[in-house]
C-alpha cells in the first residue's frame, strides 16, 4: 500500500537569502531519485510539505513553476522549531519532500482572464509560482492583462528582487511594488500599504477580472472593503489560507475551519466560499 | 449542608441584584449520580440552578485565572487557600472578589464508591454524615467517612481562611490528623523499590493533562511540555517522558499546593499524584514551617526568605 | 550544596574533588534514560 | 453461515486453539476498571463488565506510533532519508467488545480510508483485527447507542456477534473474516440459524428498553452550520471545561494526530500520537496567532466535529456511537447529550441555558 506519509528524498541545491536580515530564504531542492519529480507534478497554488529529518515538517507552498524544470524552489521564513534548522542547513544536506498537498488556482476559469495578484510579505511564494507560470510563453497568451501588487513592511524585505525587477521591465505585466516604510533612500518604489496602492492603481473590477489575494492576516482585512469598493464580486477574489497542519493529506485534524480541511478542501478558496465558512484560520 | 444552598443562592442572588459582581461562580446540578459541574451565573435567574452537596471537590479557584470582571465566588476550605495563592501571584485581584466561604466537612470519592459497589449507581444521596448508594438492585449506606477523597479525610483546613461572608457555621477542625504517613513510608524504601513503586503508580497514564488543567497553580501560557525550542519532554507514551511530567509538575507546585484533590478527582485512570505533591509540601512545612494559602500577607516559601532560614542542607 | 565565594578557591577544589568523586561511584545513570522511543 | 453454540464448558478450550493463529485481547478487570490486555495462555476474556474504562480504538490506532526510522549518521549510505519499518501488524482478535465500538471503527475508517489517500498503518492494523462484540443484555444509564445510530446488539462493523445464555453462547459470524476466525477455533457445535436469529432479536429489543438516555438529532442535518456554530448557549456549555485530552482519549471516534520525531544520538523514529482539539497547542501557528485561542472555541469544536461537521461531509449520521465514555470521564461534567439536544434545537437555546 503507498504510504502518503513518505517524503521523496531531496538535496538542497541552492541557498538565496530574500531578506536582509537573513529570516526568509529560498531553498532549491533536487529530487535524488529523478522519477519522483514527475511523481511531484504540481499546478501553482499547491503547497508541500517539507520534512527536516529529526525535526518534523512545515506545509510550505510551492514558490516555483511546473515550467521551471529540474528543481523545486521553497521560500521559508524562520519562525519554529523546523523552520530555524532548516535555516542552519547547507547545500547538499539531505532531506524530504511530501507532496504535491491541496488544491491550486483555479487555471482553467483564469483562461482568457484578467489577472490582478495582491500579495503581502513572504506570503508571495505560491504567487510567484503563479506569475512565472502565467509568464511563461506557452501560457502568456491563455491571460489578459495581468498586474501584480506586493506590498512588504521594509524595502529590506524585499524578496524576488532580480525576478521582480525584470518583471517590471516588461511590457505584459504591470507590477506595482511598495513598502509601508523605506527609510532606505534609493528604495525606487511606492510608499504605503498595499491596498490604497492595489486602490490607486488597479484595473476597475468586471466578470473577466479575477482578484487572487494572499498576504497576512492585516492586509486581507483592509484589502476586502478596497476590492468590494473596486466591484470584484466575491467568487471572483481568490484567497490561499494558511493553518497548523501536521498530515496535509486531510486526515490528522489540525486545519479545518469548520467543515472545510485547509490542506484538503484548500488551501485556495474563494472569497464567495470563505463567506459561508467558519472563520478559524 | 442543605442550609449551606439555600444560603448561597440567597448571597448569589443579592450580589447578582446588587450588582456588586457580574457573575458569580459555583457549581450546578450534574446529570451523572456524584457529580456537579462548575458553573457561571449571569443573573439571578442563573442562581436557582445552583448545588452544594458533597460533590463539590473540583477546586473553583481554576475558573479566576486572569479574569477582569468582579466575580462573587463559592470557596471551601481548600479553594479558598488557592484563591490566596491566586491574589499573591497576581493572577487575580482581591477586590475583584467576593467570596462566599463555606465550610466544608470533605467530598466524597466517585472512583472509591464505584469500587466498592462494582455495580451501576443510579442514585446518592447524604444524610447526616451517611450516604446512601442507591443502584442496579442494591442499596448500600457507607459512613461519610469511609468514602471521603483522600486528600479530604487528611484536612485540617475545611473551614475557609479568606472570605467576605460565610455560608454556613464554621466546622470543627480535624485534629493530630498525619498527613504524610504515605510519603514517610515512601521515603523509606530503597531505590529500586521506590523506582518499581512509581512506574506502578504512573503507568496507567494517558498525558491527558487533566490533573495539569484541573489544577489552579497551573496557569503557565506555555507549559514546560508543550514547549518545542527546547524540546524538554517526549510526546509519546515512553515511561521517562510520562515521569518527567509528573515530577516537573509537582515540583511547580512546591510551596503552592493547598491539596484540594482537584487533580486525583479529574484523572480519568486514577493516579494517586497527590503522593509527590505532598512530598513538597511535607518538606516545605518541616523545611520552612510553610502552609500554602492561609494569609494574603505572608509571601510564599519560594518567594522569599528569612535569615533563620534552616540551611542544613548547605555544606 | 554548597555556598563558595569566589574567593575560596580551595573550597572550590575540595568541592569539585568531592562532587567528582561521588558521581564516579555512583557510575552512570541507569533510570529514565531513552535510548530509542517506545513505540508500537 | 453456520451459526455455532459454544458450550461454555469449551469456552476456554477454544480460545488456546484461536491462541495459535491469532493473539487474542479480551477486557481485563485491572483494580475495578476494564481494560482490553492480550490474553496470555490459559487468560480469557473477563466479560462481567459493561464496557471497557478506554475504547478498543488503541488496539487499531496506538496512541504512539512509529511510522519511520531514520539515521543521522552521514556514514550511513541512507542517512536522512525516512525509511518504512518492515514489520506489519500481527493477526489478532478482539473478544467480548461492545457492538458500539465496533460500529465506532466503521465511522473512523471514513477518515483513513479515503478515495484520495489511505493511511497505511490504520487500514493494515483494522484489517488484521477480527472483531468479536458481546451483545449488551443490561446497557448502563450512559448508553444512549440507540438513538446514535448503534444498538446493544447492533452488528454493523462487527465480525462475529456472542449472545450470553447462560451456559452457552451464540456465535453468530457476520463477515468472511469472523467465519474464518470461528474455523480456527474448536468450537463445532453448529446451531439451527432462524432460532438463533430470533435469540438475537430478542436479546436485543429487550436490552434496548432497558436504555434510559436519547438524544435527538433530527434537526443537525439541515440546520445551516454557522447557525449552530453562533448560538448562544456555547460560552455556557464551555465554562466548566478545563481543556483536558479525556474525552477525545477515551472516543471511540476521535482520530486526530500529531506528528513527532523524536531522535537519540544518531537514530530516530518519526511517530504519531493521539492529539486533541481540546488542547491549544493543536491550532497554534508558527507566527503566535491562533484561531482556536479560546477555551470557548475549542469545546465548540469538538461538539461541532462530532455533530454537525463529520454529518454535512459525509451524509451519513453523526460521528458519536452512543458508548457514554466521555461522559462518565469528563471531570467537570460536559455531557455530550445535553450539548446535541442544544444542537438540535439552536434557535430556542437562551444564553444560560439549562
Amino acid at each position: 500500500m503507498l504510504n502518503p506519509y513518505l517524503p521523496y528524498p531531496v538535496r538542497i541545491d541552492e541557498i538565496t537569502n530574500e531578506w536582509d536580515d537573513r529570516n526568509l530564504k529560498s531553498f532549491k531542492f533536487v529530487f535524488l531519485n529523478p522519477e519522483d519529480e514527475q511523481k511531484f507534478a504540481y499546478k501553482p497554488g499547491q503547497f508541500a510539505e517539507l520534512s527536516v529529518t529529526g525535526k518534523g515538517e512545515i506545509p510550505i507552498g510551492i514558490a516555483s513553476s511546473p515550467t521551471e524544470k529540474g528543481f523545486v524552489k521553497f521560500t521559508v521564513n524562520k519562525v519554529g522549531l523546523v523552520s530555524s534548522h532548516l535555516h542552519n542547513m547547507k547545500v547538499g544536506d539531505i532531506m524530504g519532500i511530501r507532496g504535491p498537498l491541496g488544491n491550486w488556482y483555479p487555471w482553467e476559469i483564469l483562461k482568457g482572464k484578467n489577472v490582478v495578484i495582491i500579495g503581502g510579505g513572504f506570503a508571495f511564494t505560491t504567487l510567484r509560482s503563479s506569475i512565472v507560470y502565467m509568464l511563461d510563453p506557452a501560457n502568456r497568451k491563455d491571460f489578459g492583462d495581468i498586474h501584480v501588487f506586493l506590498g512588504v513592511r521594509n524595502p529590506g524585505m524585499l524578496l524576488y528582487r532580480d525576478e521582480l525587477a525584470a518583471w517590471g521591465a516588461r511590457d505584459d505585466i504591470h507590477v506595482h511594488i511598495t513598502a509601508d516604510f523605506a527609510d532606505d533612500p534609493n528604495w525606487k518604489y511606492n510608499v504605503g500599504n498595499v491596498p490604497s496602492l492595489a486602490e490607486k492603481k488597479g484595473p476597475p473590477a468586471d466578470e473577466n477580472t479575477y482578484a487572487v489575494v494572499c498576504g497576512p492576516p492585516v492586509m486581507i482585512k483592509f484589502t476586502q472593503p478596497v476590492l468590494d469598493k473596486q466591484g470584484y464580486a466575491h467568487d471572483h477574489i481568490i484567497m490561499s489560507l494558511e493553518n497548523r497542519m501536521k498530515c496535509g493529506i486531510g486526515i490528522c485534524g489540525h486545519c479545518n475551519t469548520g467543515k472545510e480541511l485547509v490542506c484538503k478542501d484548500g488551501p485556495v478558496f474563494t472569497l464567495a466560499q470563505l463567506n459561508k465558512m467558519a472563520k478559524e484560520y | 449542608m442543605s442550609g449551606t444552598i439555600d444560603k448561597i443562592k440567597e448571597t448569589a442572588e443579592r450580589l447578582l441584584k446588587d450588582c456588586k459582581v457580574d457573575v458569580v461562580i459555583g457549581f450546578r446540578k450534574g446529570t451523572l449520580p456524584m457529580m456537579n459541574e462548575p458553573f457561571m451565573a449571569r443573573s439571578a435567574g442563573d442562581v436557582q440552578n445552583m448545588v452544594w452537596d458533597s460533590n463539590c471537590g473540583i477546586n473553583l479557584a481554576n475558573y479566576l485565572t486572569n479574569r477582569k470582571e468582579r466575580i462573587g465566588i463559592v470557596a471551601k476550605g481548600c479553594d479558598s487557600r488557592n484563591i490566596v495563592t491566586h491574589i499573591l501571584e497576581n493572577k487575580i485581584k482581591r477586590e475583584q472578589l467576593h467570596i462566599i466561604g463555606v465550610p466544608c466537612t470533605g467530598m466524597i470519592d466517585r472512583h472509591k464508591i464505584s469500587e466498592m459497589v462494582e455495580r451501576e449507581i443510579f442514585e446518592v444521596t447524604e444524610a447526616d454524615g451517611k450516604i446512601i448508594v442507591k443502584g442496579a438492585g442494591f442499596d448500600k449506606t457507607f459512613e461519610k467517612t469511609e468514602v471521603l477523597q483522600n486528600n479530604c479525610a487528611l484536612c485540617v483546613h475545611r473551614n475557609p481562611v479568606l472570605y467576605d461572608e460565610l455560608a454556613g457555621d464554621l466546622v470543627e477542625e480535624q485534629k493530630d490528623v498525619d498527613r504524610y504517613e504515605e510519603i514517610r513510608a515512601i521515603a523509606a524504601m530503597t531505590t529500586d523499590e521506590r523506582k518499581k513503586f512509581f512506574e506502578e503508580l504512573l503507568s496507567p497514564c494517558l498525558r491527558c493533562y487533566a490533573c495539569r488543567n484541573a489544577c489552579p497553580l497551573c496557569y503557565c501560557p506555555t507549559c514546560f511540555v508543550d514547549e518545542s525550542k527546547p524540546q524538554w519532554v517526549g510526546k509519546g507514551n515512553d515511561a521517562a517522558d510520562i515521569w518527567t511530567f509528573h515530577f516537573l509538575r509537582a515540583y511547580h507546585c512546591a510551596g503552592r499546593c493547598t491539596d484540594c484533590g482537584s487533580c486525583e478527582r479529574s484523572c480519568p485512570v486514577g493516579i494517586n499524584m497527590r503522593l509527590l505533591t505532598r512530598k513538597l509540601e511535607m518538606d516545605c512545612s518541616e523545611l520552612f514551617s510553610w502552609e500554602s494559602g492561609l494569609s494574603l500577607d505572608q509571601r510564599p516559601a519560594l518567594d522569599t526568605f528569612k535569615l533563620d532560614d534552616p540551611n542544613l542542607f548547605i555544606k | 550544596m554548597s555556598w563558595i565565594s569566589s574567593a575560596e578557591a580551595t573550597k572550590f577544589i575540595d568541592v569539585v574533588t568531592k562532587v567528582t568523586e561521588a558521581v564516579k561511584t555512583l557510575g552512570p545513570n541507569t533510570n529514565l534514560i531513552k535510548n530509542e522511543a517506545k513505540v508500537a | 453461515m453456520k451459526v455455532i453454540k459454544i458450550d461454555k464448558g469449551k469456552w476456554e478450550s477454544g480460545l488456546e486453539a484461536l491462541k495459535k493463529s491469532y493473539t487474542l485481547l479480551g477486557p481485563k478487570n485491572l483494580n475495578h476498571s476494564f481494560e482490553f490486555k492480550e490474553l496470555k495462555a490459559n487468560e480469557a476474556p473477563d466479560l462481567t463488565g459493561l464496557n471497557t474504562r478506554m475504547s478498543a480504538k488503541g488496539l487499531v490506532y496506538p496512541q504512539s506510533q512509529a511510522m519511520f526510522t531514520y539515521t543521522l549518521d552521514q556514514n550511513d549510505a541512507d542517512h536522512h532519508i525516512m525509511k518504512p519499518l518492515d514489520k506489519k501488524p500481527s493477526k489478532r482478535a478482539v473478544i467480548g467488545m461492545r457492538p458500539c465500538d465496533a460500529d465506532a471503527f466503521l465511522l473512523v475508517k471514513r477518515n483513513f480510508d479515503t478515495p484520495e489517500y489511505k493511511d497505511p498503518y490504520w487500514i493494515e492494523a483494522y484489517e488484521a483485527t477480527v472483531l468479536i462484540g458481546l451483545a449488551c443484555t443490561d446497557p448502563c444509564g450512559t448508553c444512549f447507542c440507540t438513538t446514535a445510530g448503534s444498538g446493544p446488539a447492533s452488528e454493523k462493523g462487527l465480525d462475529v456477534i456472542l449472545l450470553d445464555k447462560k451456559d452457552y453462547f451464540i456465535a453468530k459470524p457476520i463477515t468472511a473474516k469472523g467465519e474464518a476466525f470461528l474455523s480456527a477455533s474448536s468450537w463445532t457445535e453448529e446451531m439451527n440459524a432462524s432460532q438463533a436469529e430470533k435469540d438475537l432479536q430478542e436479546a436485543g429489543s429487550a436490552a434496548e428498553k432497558k436504555i434510559t438516555s436519547f438524544i435527538h438529532t433530527e434537526n443537525l442535518r439541515d440546520k445551516v452550520s454557522m447557525e449552530i456554530y453562533n448560538a448562544p448557549f456555547w460560552e455556557d456549555v464551555s465554562f466548566s471545561c478545563i481543556n483536558c485530552g479525556t474525552c477525545t482519549f477515551v472516543c471511540p471516534t476521535c482520530w486526530c494526530f500529531d506528528i513527532q520525531d523524536e531522535t537519540h544520538k544518531n537514530k530516530g523514529v518519526r511517530m504519531r500520537n493521539w492529539d486533541s482539539c481540546m488542547f491549544p497547542l493543536f491550532t497554534l501557528h508558527g507566527s503566535g496567532h491562533n484561531p482556536r485561542g479560546e477555551k470557548v472555541q475549542r469545546v465548540r469544536q469538538r461538539f461541532m466535529h462530532k455533530l454537525k461537521y463529520y454529518v454535512d461531509k459525509y451524509e451519513n449520521g453523526i460521528q458519536c456511537v452512543g458508548c457514554g465514555r466521555c461522559v462518565r470521564s469528563c471531570p467537570v461534567n460536559i455531557d455530550i447529550r445535553r450539548v446535541c439536544e442544544l444542537m438540535n434545537h439552536p434557535e430556542n437555546a437562551t444564553c444560560a441555558a439549562q
